[in-house]
């Protein structure tokens, strides 16, 4: 780890603390942070969508083509007309041509949603279907070895989640009123979705705890560097760089405690 | 009729064929067990039993698959068998073939690195080589024709013992190695192979048998139906709605949630949120996020309330204006849209949600919409939301974002609603049409999901069959 | 010819799109894999569309001097930054950056900076100074990439991919602060949990016991955890299971009545109409 | 009831500060945290556990590095557990920035096979990895479904050559390896769109057992598939990769999160707990027609 990657992996740190810094308000750290983020990441996109799309899709297709024939010499000249439609999507910002890019608009969602239809229909309803018709095993209706409520593979089971998903769809039934025995069956199905909704809650919450964490041991690892002398290339650089960072923490959380204190009485922090 | 007239006469012909190839086959076998005589002499196995041969079903052809009798010397007899090997029969003409096939191969990968040296212009040179190659490749089935002369079987490849079945399939992509070409005849044959390679009992030669690519895949059917009757309840939906039938559906709360904190905005004079998601223009329910947009948009124009409509996707952002500009045009109002109502912030999803939590915070709106489709900031805007202090209403089809929505936001559509939200909003006879078709359809599933259960526990899966997809 | 033509086009293009599905015949695929590169190069061009967008909204900021206008430069430096490092590389395979390389960089921001400085000016005089201070960096800008040797443009070959800098860009700048926007939701749930997730009816409560039970798994020492884990195991693999087919199937026809809405002309949001 | 009057007016930064400081906290107490295995995860361990050696896995890494956080300790554990029992790994990078960082997961991982290392206690022999040999790496192509499909047909198809640019037929491990017939079994390791790209155009279309490791998010929506029988185990988030570093015996980065984990969730349920009760409280207080 060289004295410049290390620098980098500071820069890197700094970045985090100043998004985490959101969590205080909304700073000017966290503002450049942000901004540095939009812009980079859209230069990114432009560099990766022109070596990984445009280059291999679009150029070496009518490379063998030259440029002053406008390509039409290429081996494969169809090419050239998705390029035309993509440029006939930039007319968008002129006000009175705006119309023409409807075209390629066109064209994009007509091939998109004609692609989704057959493909979601078997994939999602037709599979699940099938699915749906698998017998229920009454013979070992209480659990498969011995009694056992809480077997998911017991029949009891089975058709729990039988009954469950039919009502859960009968909820989403929208030409009857969710009145009488209909209400009922439609208050069952709520009720199961709502248990499913609970459930990916509650996975949903140790993913992002583990999203933190993934921070800390950043954190960690970066501080490890800082005291490591046994890299190689280690110089007192190293550590004086981290304090440089901490002394900054600390010099900034003084300013906002101070900042804090004798702010004029009436624009009194509203308890966010 | 006529394929059964031709295999009685190949079978006849095969027949000789195969004889005279089991009077010298053993002949060599036996020299071979005369020289390792060391190593225990396995008995030659019995041969494979009636081998098929036929074009795969339901695929773009390139592909021929066998089907044959395990020998009664696999798993039973002296168990002998270790594996069987599938051999096609190939003309030499295909080795010519596959010679301008590999200098066309190196000609371009060189010409595309540009060290292609040859007189004249490189790119004459390779389209020569092509046309040569295509030209090649149509004689094909000619030299297939010669069977059995000028030509060899091949190892295609072994596959061990216990498989009753073997797909020969190739790639469809003419420069490779192994292409399978279609409409030509193809002889096979199966043999039984031993532990020891050259103690091994060859089949009777199955063919001609073509493949070809089919025009159909029966194995799809069920979707077909499903699609085709889903598009005419629809379309007859639609046809009723135009002609003014009343259609009933039934009030959504997160809807009328809508319409009333619209007017909250306006007495309280702040701005509302419209947020589009992170959806492209392609995404369905972005498309029903653009009706309840222009619900929303006409509105607001009517009471002269402020609108932000921040959004994530170029063309969303295209869409988006145009359908608030028509909005603000259906109120009358049309001087009122200005062009940063609807604005771009960036493709990045977190530079995005920081960008609208900003407004949130600044702006303070009195009601935020956020419908479309969510991912992982969902709870991010929700949260900065309830600290704006403003009514929040969602909607996304996406399952992993619902649980955040319901219990942080004050009225949540659950996937469908949305859609059903934009078809109630927008009040047009035409999308309630399509509500409608969607769920005479649901209806149609949860009946044969009744129906399939009970029939299929009861032991018979004749009806569970019917709607079997195989790919 | 204006609303005509996209409602023909979507509604041909969806239909073949549907049928394509089902037949498997080589020249149905090969066309189904022509009109899918064509609409990942459109999608390409759609996209340099945003990316225009949100140069015009920083320049716009910038030149009306509006709040905040010194970040909309950090942005545009930004992004003029990563396009600079993906379409270089330095020559030879040492892939180390001559300093000349980082002058070359530092007066192309200097030349963006005075640029937007220059828009934003309305004092003519001033206007005028900065245009000739715009133009000075521009000709060393130009001469030092036309004289440098030490590092070339690389727009048809992907060398630019393996520049150390946009590496560097992409490991320590792009990816510590997404990562983190991440990891901002760990503590808004935490305080949502406090104050947003309210059992206010029969439904959210459902939804906060179930969630409960599967988080209560996390903590061996509960009394009563092997029950807990087990009766959460039965919880994902059969209420979820309900719930979620219910959902997949649900979605699913919502998916297909939108898409044929669109390609039969009758849903027409999506073009405004 | 001031009590819970003054925390719910109090200031969310002190919830965000608490949260912070017990999470550093408790990262450096050591602290071993028993896990309860599920038998969603137990059928990959099992499965892979009985290869003969030398069978081949298809690993799909085909998440980005926003979701590395969750699916990295899954691929560290999974690649260390095949090569230890000697088997080969065919690896794949479908996700547009996945690949640079797959590149760099799988050096290190082999860095450490090298080390002689005595996991807490557990003897395991060093071994060297070749590339071509224990693994081959394909890299990224874009459109991920006709990539999924084209190694139905030959692995040739969509990666003529690998992510290091030599052609798949020179590598020593790809002779006789055509297509998902020859291999084992497919692991995909993603964080959704791409999952369901395996589930239609990989399994539906050649039927081999398919296994997934998901992030915690998308998890449950994946119960469908595994009751369908179309996946055949699942691994949900770090807790699914704690699970499997458990079986394994191989102590790693998701045990590690662990010990982080169970004191912020308990604080978690300790919130919603407390923000209900607080919220119960105050509305029977206005039911009494006390102060609101």
């Amino acid at each position: 780890m060289t004295f410049g990657m290390y620098l980098w992996m500071t820069f890197g740190i700094f970045g985090t603390l100043a998004i985490f810094s959101f969590l205080y308000k909304d700073n000017p750290f966290y503002k450049f942070a942000e901004h540095l983020v939009v812009g980079v990441s859209a230069g990114y996109f432009v560099i990766i969508l022109w070596h990984n799309g445009l280059t291999p899709n679009l150029f070496q297709r009518l490379a063998d083509g030259d440029w002053y024939f406008l390509f039409l010499n290429s081996s494969r000249p169809e090419y050239l007309i998705p390029a035309f439609l993509g440029a006939l999507m930039w007319t968008r910002f002129s006000q009175q041509y705006s119309w023409l890019s409807r075209w390629p608009m066109a064209m994009y969602i007509g091939i998109a949603t004609g692609m989704a239809v057959p493909l979601e229909m078997a994939n999602r309803i037709n599979k699940q279907l099938f699915a749906m018709m698998n017998p229920i095993d009454f013979e070992h209706f209480f659990g498969t070895a011995g009694f056992d409520l809480l077997d998911p593979t017991s029949g009891l089971s089975q058709l729990i989640v039988f009954v469950g998903a039919m009502c859960a769809l009968i909820y989403f039934y929208f030409s009857k009123a969710h009145e009488g025995i209909f209400g009922r069956v439609a208050k069952i199905g709520i009720y199961t979705l709502m248990i499913g909704f609970g459930a990916s809650f509650g996975y949903t919450v140790m993913a992002r705890i583990s999203l933190f964490i993934n921070r800390i041991q950043a954190i960690e690892a970066w501080r490890m560097v800082g005291f490591d002398n046994t890299n190689e290339n280690y110089h007192s650089g190293f550590p004086i760089v981290f304090w440089v960072l901490m002394l900054g923490i600390v010099v900034y959380a003084i300013v906002e405690i101070v900042q804090y204190r004798n702010r004029p009485p009436e624009t009194k922090q509203p308890a966010a | 009729m006529k394929y059964l007239l031709s295999a009685v006469i190949v079978l006849g012909l095969l027949a000789g064929a195969v004889w005279a190839q089991e009077s010298d086959q053993p002949s060599t076998a036996a020299a071979d067990t005369a020289v390792s005589a060391d190593t225990v002499s396995v008995a030659p196995p019995a041969p494979v039993g009636n081998l098929r041969a036929y074009d795969s079903d339901n695929d773009h052809g390139h592909a021929v698959t066998l089907e044959w009798e395990l020998s009664p010397d696999d798993g039973g007899g002296d168990n002998s068998v270790l594996m069987y090997e599938v051999f096609r029969w190939y003309p030499y003409f295909w080795d010519t073939v596959q010679e301008v096939r590999a200098e066309l191969v190196t000609a371009r990968q060189r010409r595309v690195q540009g060290t292609l040296d040859v007189e004249g212009d490189p790119d004459d040179y390779v389209k020569e080589l092509v046309s040569r190659h295509t030209e090649l490749l149509s004689t094909l089935p000619e030299a297939h024709e010669q069977y059995p002369d000028d030509g060899e079987f091949r190892l295609v490849r072994a596959v061990p013992a216990g498989t009753e079945k073997f797909e020969d399939r190739g790639p469809k992509d003419r420069l490779a190695e192994d292409f399978l070409p279609d409409y030509c005849d193809f002889y096979y044959r199966v043999d039984a192979v031993t532990i020891d390679e050259s103690v091994r009992t060859p089949s009777q030669i199955v063919g001609p048998v073509q493949s070809y690519g089919q025009w159909f895949n029966t194995g799809r059917i069920v979707v077909l139906c499903f699609v085709l009757v889903f598009g005419l309840l629809t379309i007859l939906f639609v046809q009723r709605a135009r002609s003014g039938a009343e259609l009933y559906v039934r009030p959504i709360a997160g809807i009328e949630a809508v319409d009333d904190a619209i007017g909250r905005a306006t007495e309280m004079g702040r701005p509302i949120l419209y947020v589009l998601g992170l959806g492209t223009a392609a995404d369905v329910a972005t498309i029903a996020s653009f009706t309840i947009l222009s619900r929303v948009a006409k509105q607001v124009a009517e009471y002269q309330t402020q609108l932000i409509v921040p959004t994530y996707d170029p063309i969303v952002m295209s869409v988006a204006q145009e359908v608030v500009k028509s909005a603000y045009l259906d109120a009358g109002r049309p001087d009122d849209y200005s062009q940063d109502i609807v604005y771009f912030v960036t493709q990045s999803q977190f530079a995005y949600v920081a960008a609208v939590n900003g407004v949130m915070l600044r702006e303070r709106p009195a009601t935020n919409v956020y419908m479309g489709m969510f991912h992982a900031e969902s709870l991010l805007l929700a949260e900065t939301g309830a600290i704006a202090g403003s009514i929040q209403i969602s909607g996304t089809d996406q399952m992993a974002q619902l649980p955040f929505f319901i219990v942080a936001c004050d009225y949540t559509l659950i996937g469908e609603e949305l859609y059903a939200a934009s078809a109630y909003l927008g009040r047009e006879p035409v999308l309630l049409g399509s509500l409608k078709a969607q769920d005479v359809a649901k209806a149609a599933v949860v009946l044969f999901a009744l129906i399939g259960v009970i029939v299929t526990t009861a032991g018979s899966s004749v009806f569970q069959n019917l709607f079997k997809v195989t790919d | 010819m204006k609303r005509q033509l996209p409602l023909a086009l979507v509604f041909l293009f969806g239909v073949f799109m549907i049928f394509q599905y089902f037949v498997p015949h080589e020249k149905s695929e090969y066309v189904y894999e022509f009109l899918l590169d064509w609409i990942y190069i459109i999608g390409i061009f759609a996209l340099a569309l945003g990316i225009w967008s949100l140069f015009r909204v920083s320049v716009e900021r910038i030149k009306l001097r509006k709040e905040g206008a010194t970040y909309s430069y950090v942005a545009l430096i930004g992004l003029y930054l990563m396009i600079a490092f993906g379409f270089t590389a330095a020559t030879g395979d040492g892939g180390a950056l001559s300093t000349s390389y980082y002058i070359w960089l530092l007066l192309g921001v200097v030349c963006l900076a005075l640029v937007m400085r220059a828009r934003a000016e309305t004092a003519s005089g001033r206007k005028k100074l900065l245009a000739l201070g715009t133009l000075v960096f521009l000709v060393g800008f130009v001469l030092m990439s036309i004289f440098d040797d030490s590092w070339a443009y690389h727009f048809y070959t992907a060398e630019g991919l393996s520049n150390p800098m946009f590496r560097i860009f992409f490991d320590y700048v792009m990816m510590p602060i997404l990562a983190t926007m991440f990891a901002l939701l760990a503590f808004f749930i935490a305080s949502a949990a406090y104050r947003a997730f309210r059992a206010r009816n029969l439904l959210a409560t459902l939804l906060l016991l179930a969630a409960l039970l599967v988080m209560c798994r996390f903590n061996p020492y509960l009394p009563g955890i092997d029950f807990i884990a087990k009766a959460s195991n039965w919880l994902m693999n059969v209420p979820n299971l309900a719930a979620q087919r219910a959902i997949v199937m649900g979605v699913g026809l919502g998916m297909v009545a939108t898409a044929l809405k669109v390609i039969l002309g009758i849903e027409r949001g999506y073009m405004g109409k | 009831m001031q009590f819970f009057e003054r925390l719910m007016m109090m200031d969310r930064r002190w919830v965000f500060l608490f949260l912070a400081a017990v999470c550093f906290f408790t990262y450096y107490v050591e602290y071993d945290v028993p896990i309860y295995v599920e038998p969603e995860t137990e059928r990959i361990y099992t499965f892979i556990d009985s290869l003969p050696e030398g069978d081949i896995i298809l690993l799909a890494i085909d998440y980005d590095p926003n979701s590395m956080a969750e699916l990295h300790p899954m691929t560290y554990t999974i690649v260390e557990h095949a090569w230890r029992k000697n088997l080969r790994l065919i690896i794949t990078a479908l996700s547009q920035n996945g690949p640079g960082m797959a590149d760099q997961a799988i050096r290190d991982i082999s860095d450490s096979l090298a080390m002689p290392a005595t996991y807490n206690g557990v003897e395991y022999p060093a071994r060297e990895i070749v590339n071509g040999e224990d693994y081959v790496f394909l890299g990224y192509k874009p459109y991920y479904a006709l990539v999924i499909l084209g190694m139905g047909q030959d692995f040739r198809l969509p990666f003529p050559n690998d992510y290091y640019g030599t052609p798949l037929d020179s590598l020593p491990m790809m002779r006789r390896v055509v297509n998902y017939d020859h291999v084992a079994c497919v692991i995909s390791l993603s964080s959704g769109t791409i999952s369901d790209g395996w589930i239609s155009y990989g399994q539906g279309r050649f039927g081999f057992p398919l296994f997934f490791g998901l992030t915690g998010v998308m998890t449950a929506q994946y119960y469908p598939f595994y009751g369908s029988g179309q996946l055949s185990g699942l691994m949900g988030g770090m807790l699914g990769a704690a699970q499997y570093e458990f079986l394994a015996d191989n102590y790693g980065l998701a045990r590690d999160a662990m010990k982080v984990q169970l004191p912020a969730h308990v604080i978690i349920i300790l919130f919603i707990i407390m923000g209900n009760v607080g919220y119960f409280a105050s509305r029977r207080r206005e039911r009494l027609g006390g102060v609101s």
